[in-house]
């Protein structure tokens, strides 16, 4: 009955991000509480509350291909204290997701999407990170192979470090995991 | 039966006091709040007028369920009518039961004046609600017994 | 009550210490705990931030192995282990459309109910009497900052653990010990978590700041319920600080009289057995 | 024969747009009974009840349907119509076709079809209606305000000089209100105790004016011209009769470290007080809670010292009973709790900014008292913590306000210009010091209320900070006060990190504790936020939906001094209209009872609110009893119609919406 006014076809981008989402940037009154307290808005190029302003206004573009959206460290302070009670943080999950589906990502996120790869990769094949192997695989990704090299061996002395990993015994069920889940390669 | 459950469109009849629910649907309307055009509210002083004869009426007349709404307990214009109604309804719920209505097309809900929304959403609800329900038919084999 | 043991891939090599403190005050304690068999990764910050539902599906098989094996509840000390499997069980509580989903993708049923998963310091706060009954080295005199960071107390209304502004279950426990829990400004900052390698940078700026606001409150050292947190402000402190990170289970193990090998107190970057001493 | 006339309304396009209206007429003059079927565009207007008149008169109808917005909006005014046109007005009804229909559907095909039955039902209905007539009440021509602030006082005041008596009730030892506490007020930054205390003074020796302090309604009943109000009076344990007001007692009271409410916790008073200089009346209370002579039985200096014998330590609590014909509620405002937040609200705190565990992190009221020649700084703003002055001050606007998360939507209206002035007298007091302001939208709409916020930024300099603030933590002694600036962008995203000496919250205003218990006393609503509801809120925005009931002031909603006199006044007009009269009209939906058919249960009596149900002895021509029935006593019946629905053996009925006029709006459904 009312079948128009639910799915009209000119949806707003912040309209479809909360349908898809259910958090509804339109709620933002632009105050900047996220971003007074954000820990890495001097690493971004769009603070939280502009990413949210890009996304009111419908610059999908600029918001996928914002720096911003990987900068964001998930710490969830802005969506504590939002005082409209945007989820700010898990949007920035769901900006980064379609960002990498649709091939926008901001070349400054390369070393952070390395780790991501790695990381999952590590999970992928093992069930488990071990450690030295992600770093290794990060290293390689990112081209980043000379940072923290005077770390690595007083950690293997203190027995942070370990050689040879645990892996899961059912790997065949992670995999599947991430098969099914279509997950990140 | 006559419609297929998805092009099933309910009828329901609501029974709403004049200051609480009647001035929340009010309100959803100066909100504009869009709800589904299945609801027909009937206007009362107080929930606690409401006589169970009215819902078997409405259902006799082909209501497919049938909603009773007035203020939060406590906040009743007349201090006191809803709390006569929220017994009344109690032990009528059970009737309906022993005489094979569904009681789940019997809804009972508290909108005051102030809450348009809560008016709107409710409708949204329990218009889906009574159409998974699928039409009711059972009142003339009921009346016949 | 069986409790299943989730210590999570982050205990077993960078933060070995946590684990071993774990366990050693879990037995000095008699709170029995049972690895969860074959547990994987919750996938931690990686797995939510680029698809939503890999980051439920992960933490997902765990507690459906968990419940699988009979546990009733999960410890787990990892802030961001605990965090993610809290999270994605209430989503799939909350959202009824993605227990399915999930449960295709790690091939078995999840628990119908809540399964009840406890960080580290929900794991120690029942038991405060315990550990008071079990003093063996009071830390009387050590002024000590709870650090929080963001994971243990962060989204509020799904952790349901603590006031995310104004925590106070990490003292309460510090407090136990006999150490003095000094009142400082950056207990729930963030420390940059998952950028230690991605944005270094970032890392020492923010560790920097919570450091410095420690020690100009008092501290004499740090205390911490997450591996990532220990990680980056162990390892990222800016030249001259030396403020020693020390594990809460660390702090707890020690002033019930574990050794201190056993609790891995050699295992730090910035040394800490002066501050404990 | 029924001759029903339909009367469709377009309401502009608020009706035309979604309802095909020609059509719904036209389908209504086909409903069996109905001899006239019109629509209009806007049916309300002078020649629209033209229309509905002229059909009356032509077509001799006996009954009018309007289908049109809802009957709470005009019902009155077809209804008078109606009456003007000869016809009984409670044979008029309304569809509602605009709140319940047009705006809250889009499919013009089913919004049109449900206007055609919405009309079917009220035509039904009207065809049952019967005519009704007024019942007259005399009325009390005396007025009880309950709250002393300035709202109430103006109230009072109006109600006295025009010539009626009015009852004058407030919780506190002293009138004065919110008012009182105030340094200077905006826009003129006059003194507010000296335009307020002259008022204050006229409201206690005016002869119209009985005033009780210390006082609380405990309960209300009747109606509209004639409610019976108890109102107790609370224990001063001083005969104010007695009293000179002289304040020996209070200089040697030995309990001084009880924090002042009138100084926000600022200063100190002691167990025997008096709220502040200026109070009226000038005489002192006992703090029961916190005098050593009511905790363990010791000290009695007071008493001992007193010259007249004044205190008396065995006063009880005492009840009055007053009659009235009108109330004025006028309870005001409070501030919203950031330190602990309202747990029976389900408000939190702000933790963010501490939970108020830092000293210097005071709210508005607080700094009104610093700001005050008569605060407990004697006019110089020090910081609480150690009495230095700040030099720098971070004034905080919408806390608590327009804050979703924590359940207080609203804006309280009047922080942007009390801020305004804080900025302006502390920099007006504080010459070398900086005054930040963050703000997220500047409201300043009144009169000369913009030139005064400019004045604040441009002539005195404050600092005017578009953002909001993340948090305040502490840093060796200072605040430090983390927010951003919004109006700059790009890298660092305009973060701004402020070592204050004083921070200033704005929180939100709110409706006083108990406002609810109150409002169920006297059976008015109040919406989500505990704010009283006015009866509409454009046209009848003094009166509530109970008749007789008047709002003044911040407790209907956030109010300035100007708006809640304003109020105030309108509401004393509204008390002397109706005592202008020496009866009064109420709607006749009152029930009725079949003595013949009642069987004498009773259960009426037990389910009537209003004690309107009286038995009555029948007996035969020899005066024997032959039954006890129930009669219905019309001037205290409000119609709720409980007793209808209770009634086992059918024998009452409610006019106006009889079971079968339902029955057949039922059936209009069909």
């Amino acid at each position: 009955m009312s079948a128009q006014r639910k799915d009209s076809p000119e949806k707003t981008f912040a309209e479809q991000m909360a349908a898809e989402t259910g958090i509804d940037v339109r709620k933002c009154y632009q105050c900047g509480k996220c971003t007074a307290g954000c820990p890495m808005v001097p690493e971004m190029d769009y603070t939280p509350s502009q990413i949210m302003r890009l996304v009111q206004i419908g610059d999908r573009e600029a918001a996928l291909r914002s720096a911003t959206i990987w900068y964001c460290a998930s710490c969830l302070t802005c969506s504590t204290r939002c005082p409209q009670e945007v989820k700010i943080a898990e949007f920035m999950d769901a900006l980064r997701e379609r960002s990498l589906k649709a091939k926008k990502v901001n070349p400054r996120a390369r070393k952070i999407i390395a780790f991501v790869k790695s990381f999952l990769g590590g999970i992928r094949r093992a069930g488990r990170v071990h450690e030295i192997s992600m770093v290794m695989e990060y290293k390689t990704r990112a081209r980043d192979l000379f940072s923290d090299v005077l770390l690595a061996p007083v950690m293997f002395v203190k027995g942070k470090l370990k050689l040879l990993g645990k892996p899961v015994k059912d790997r065949q069920a992670v995999a599947r995991i991430f098969e099914r889940t279509a997950g990140a390669k | 039966m006559a419609a297929t459950t998805a092009e099933f469109e309910p009828k329901i009849i609501a029974f709403v006091c004049n200051w609480c629910t009647y001035a929340g649907a009010d309100l959803a309307g100066t909100s504009r709040l869009k709800y589904p055009a299945n609801i027909r509210a009937i206007r009362l002083t107080c929930t606690g007028r409401i006589e169970p004869m009215f819902l078997l009426k409405a259902f006799q007349e082909g209501a497919d369920a049938v909603l009773v709404s007035g203020c939060h307990p406590g906040d009743c214009h007349y201090t006191s009518g809803n709390y006569h109604a929220r017994r009344r309804w109690t032990i009528f719920r059970k009737l309906l039961e022993f005489s094979g209505i569904d009681p789940r097309r019997v809804l009972f809900s508290w909108v005051s004046a102030a809450e348009g929304r809560k008016w709107s959403e409710l409708i949204d609800e329990i218009t889906a609600q009574v159409r998974e329900l699928g039409p009711f038919t059972s009142f003339e084999r009921i009346v016949k017994a | 009550m069986a409790t299943g043991y989730y210590p999570g891939c982050s205990l077993e090599g960078t933060a070995a210490e946590f684990d071993m403190s774990i366990r050693a005050l879990a037995e000095a304690l008699q709170l029995p705990l049972t690895e969860i068999e074959d547990w994987n990764c919750c996938g931690a910050s990686a797995a939510h931030q680029t698809n939503h539902l890999l980051g439920l599906a992960l933490p997902a098989r765990t507690i459906a192995l968990a419940a699988a094996q009979g546990m009733e509840e999960i410890v787990a000390p990892c802030a961001a282990c605990s965090n993610r499997l809290i999270a994605a069980q209430a989503e799939w509580l909350d959202n009824s459309g993605l227990r399915g989903d999930i449960e295709h993708a790690i091939g078995m049923p999840l628990p119908a109910g809540r399964l009840p998963i406890r960080n580290c310091i929900e794991f120690l706060l029942p038991h405060i009497e315990k550990i008071t009954a079990a003093l063996r080295k009071p830390l009387t005199g050590k002024k000590v900052a709870c650090y929080y960071g963001c994971l243990l107390v962060r989204p509020p209304k799904v952790v349901a653990f603590d006031d995310p502004e104004n925590p106070v279950t990490m003292e309460k426990v510090a407090a136990a010990t006999g150490a003095e829990a000094v009142d400082w400004g950056f207990r729930t900052e963030c420390c940059g978590a998952a950028f230690a390698m991605s944005s270094t940078a970032s890392v020492v700026r923010l560790c920097g700041r919570i450091l410095d606001n420690a020690r100009s409150e008092g501290a004499h050292m740090v205390i911490v319920a997450c591996p990532l947190c220990h990680a980056n402000l162990d390892m990222r402190q800016p030249k001259g600080m030396a403020m020693p990170i020390v594990y809460l289970s660390q702090l707890v193990g020690l002033a019930v009289g574990v050794a201190p090998k056993a609790l891995g107190l050699g295992k730090h970057i910035t040394p800490v057995a002066p501050a404990l001493a | 024969m029924a001759r029903i006339g339909v009367f469709v309304c377009w309401c502009g396009e608020n009706i035309g747009r979604t309802v095909d209206c020609p059509k719904v007429a036209a389908e209504a003059a086909e409903f069996p009974g109905v001899v006239h079927s019109v629509d209009y565009k806007y049916m309300c207007s002078d020649p629209g009840q033209g229309l509905v008149k002229e059909a009356i008169r032509e077509k001799k109808l006996t009954g009018v349907v309007v289908a049109a917005c809802s009957p709470r909006m005009h019902e009155s005014t077809f209804r008078r119509a109606c009456a003007e046109a000869g016809l009984n007005p409670f044979l008029c009804e309304m569809a509602n076709i605009r709140e319940h229909c047009s705006w809250v559907h889009e499919d013009r095909g089913e919004a049109t079809a449900k206007a055609v039955q919405l009309v079917r039902v009220m035509v039904e209905k009207v065809k049952r209606n019967e005519a009704l007539f007024p019942i007259k009440v005399p009325v009390t021509k005396r007025a009880l305000v309950i709250g002393g602030g300035i709202a109430g006082i103006q109230a009072a005041l109006d109600i006295a000089n025009g010539g009626k008596k009015v009852v004058l009730v407030e919780k506190e030892p002293s009138i004065g209100g919110h008012m009182a506490q105030l340094s200077e007020t905006f826009p003129t930054l006059d003194c507010s105790q000296c335009i307020l205390t002259p008022r204050m003074v006229e409201a206690a020796t005016h002869p119209n004016i009985t005033l009780h302090t210390y006082a609380e309604v405990e309960s209300v009943s009747g109606f509209i011209g004639n409610f019976d109000v108890k109102i107790r009076l609370k224990a001063r344990s001083v005969d104010i009769k007695k009293c000179t007001g002289c304040g020996l007692c209070a200089q040697k009271c030995p309990q001084k470290k009880i924090p002042s409410e009138f100084d926000e916790g600022l200063g100190m008073r002691t167990a025997i007080y008096t709220p502040f200089a200026q109070a009226v009346p000038n005489k002192p209370v006992i703090d029961r809670a916190h005098c050593t002579k009511f905790l363990n039985g010791k000290c009695g200096i007071c008493q001992k010292i007193c010259p007249v014998g004044a205190v008396d330590y065995t006063q009880e609590d005492t009840f009055i009973e007053e009659k009235v014909g009108a109330i004025v509620v006028a309870t005001g405002y409070r501030l919203y709790d950031f330190r602990n937040g309202e747990k029976d609200y389900g408000i939190e705190g702000y933790g963010e900014y501490g939970y108020g565990q830092y000293k210097d992190v005071i709210d508005g009221l607080q700094f009104e008292r610093l700001a005050s020649a008569s605060g407990p700084t004697g006019g110089e703003i020090l910081r609480p913590s150690d009495g230095k002055p700040p030099e720098k001050v971070v004034f905080i606007k919408c806390v608590g306000s327009r804050d979703c998360a924590k359940g207080l939507s609203y804006c309280s209206k009047i922080c942007c210009m009390y801020i305004a002035k804080h900025a302006m007298l502390y920099k007006h007091k504080v010459h070398h010091g900086t005054a930040y302001v963050f703000y997220m939208d500047i409201r300043a709409g009144g009169k000369s209320y913009d030139e005064f916020v400019r004045r604040a930024i441009e002539e005195d300099g404050a600092v005017y900070i578009r953002g909001r603030v993340s948090r305040i933590y502490k840093r060796g002694g200072k605040l430090v006060v983390v927010g951003a600036d919004t109006l700059l962008g790009g890298t660092g995203g305009g973060r701004v990190e402020i070592e204050a000496d004083l921070v200033v919250l704005a929180t939100a205003m709110r409706p006083q504790y108990g406002i609810e218990a109150l409002a169920q006393k006297l059976s008015i609503s109040y919406d989500e936020y505990g704010f009283l509801s006015e009866a509409h809120p454009k046209l009848r925005p003094v009166e509530t939906n109970t008749a007789g009931i008047f709002l003044a002031g911040a407790c209907q909603g956030a109010k300035d001094i100007p708006e809640a006199v304003g109020q105030a006044s309108g509401a004393a007009a509204k008390v002397l209209g109706l005592f202008s009269g020496d009866e009064l009209e109420r709607e006749p939906i009152v029930a009725h009872v079949n003595q013949s058919q009642c069987v004498g249960c009773f259960y009426c009596e037990q389910v009537c609110p209003y004690h309107a149900i009286e038995r009555e002895e029948k007996r035969d021509k020899a005066g024997n009893l032959i039954a006890r029935v129930a009669k219905v006593n019309a001037g205290l019946c409000q119609g709720c119609g409980a007793c209808v629905a209770t009634c086992r053996s059918n024998s009452i009925d409610l006019d106006g919406f009889s079971a079968e006029q339902v029955f057949s709006q039922i059936g209009g459904l069909k």
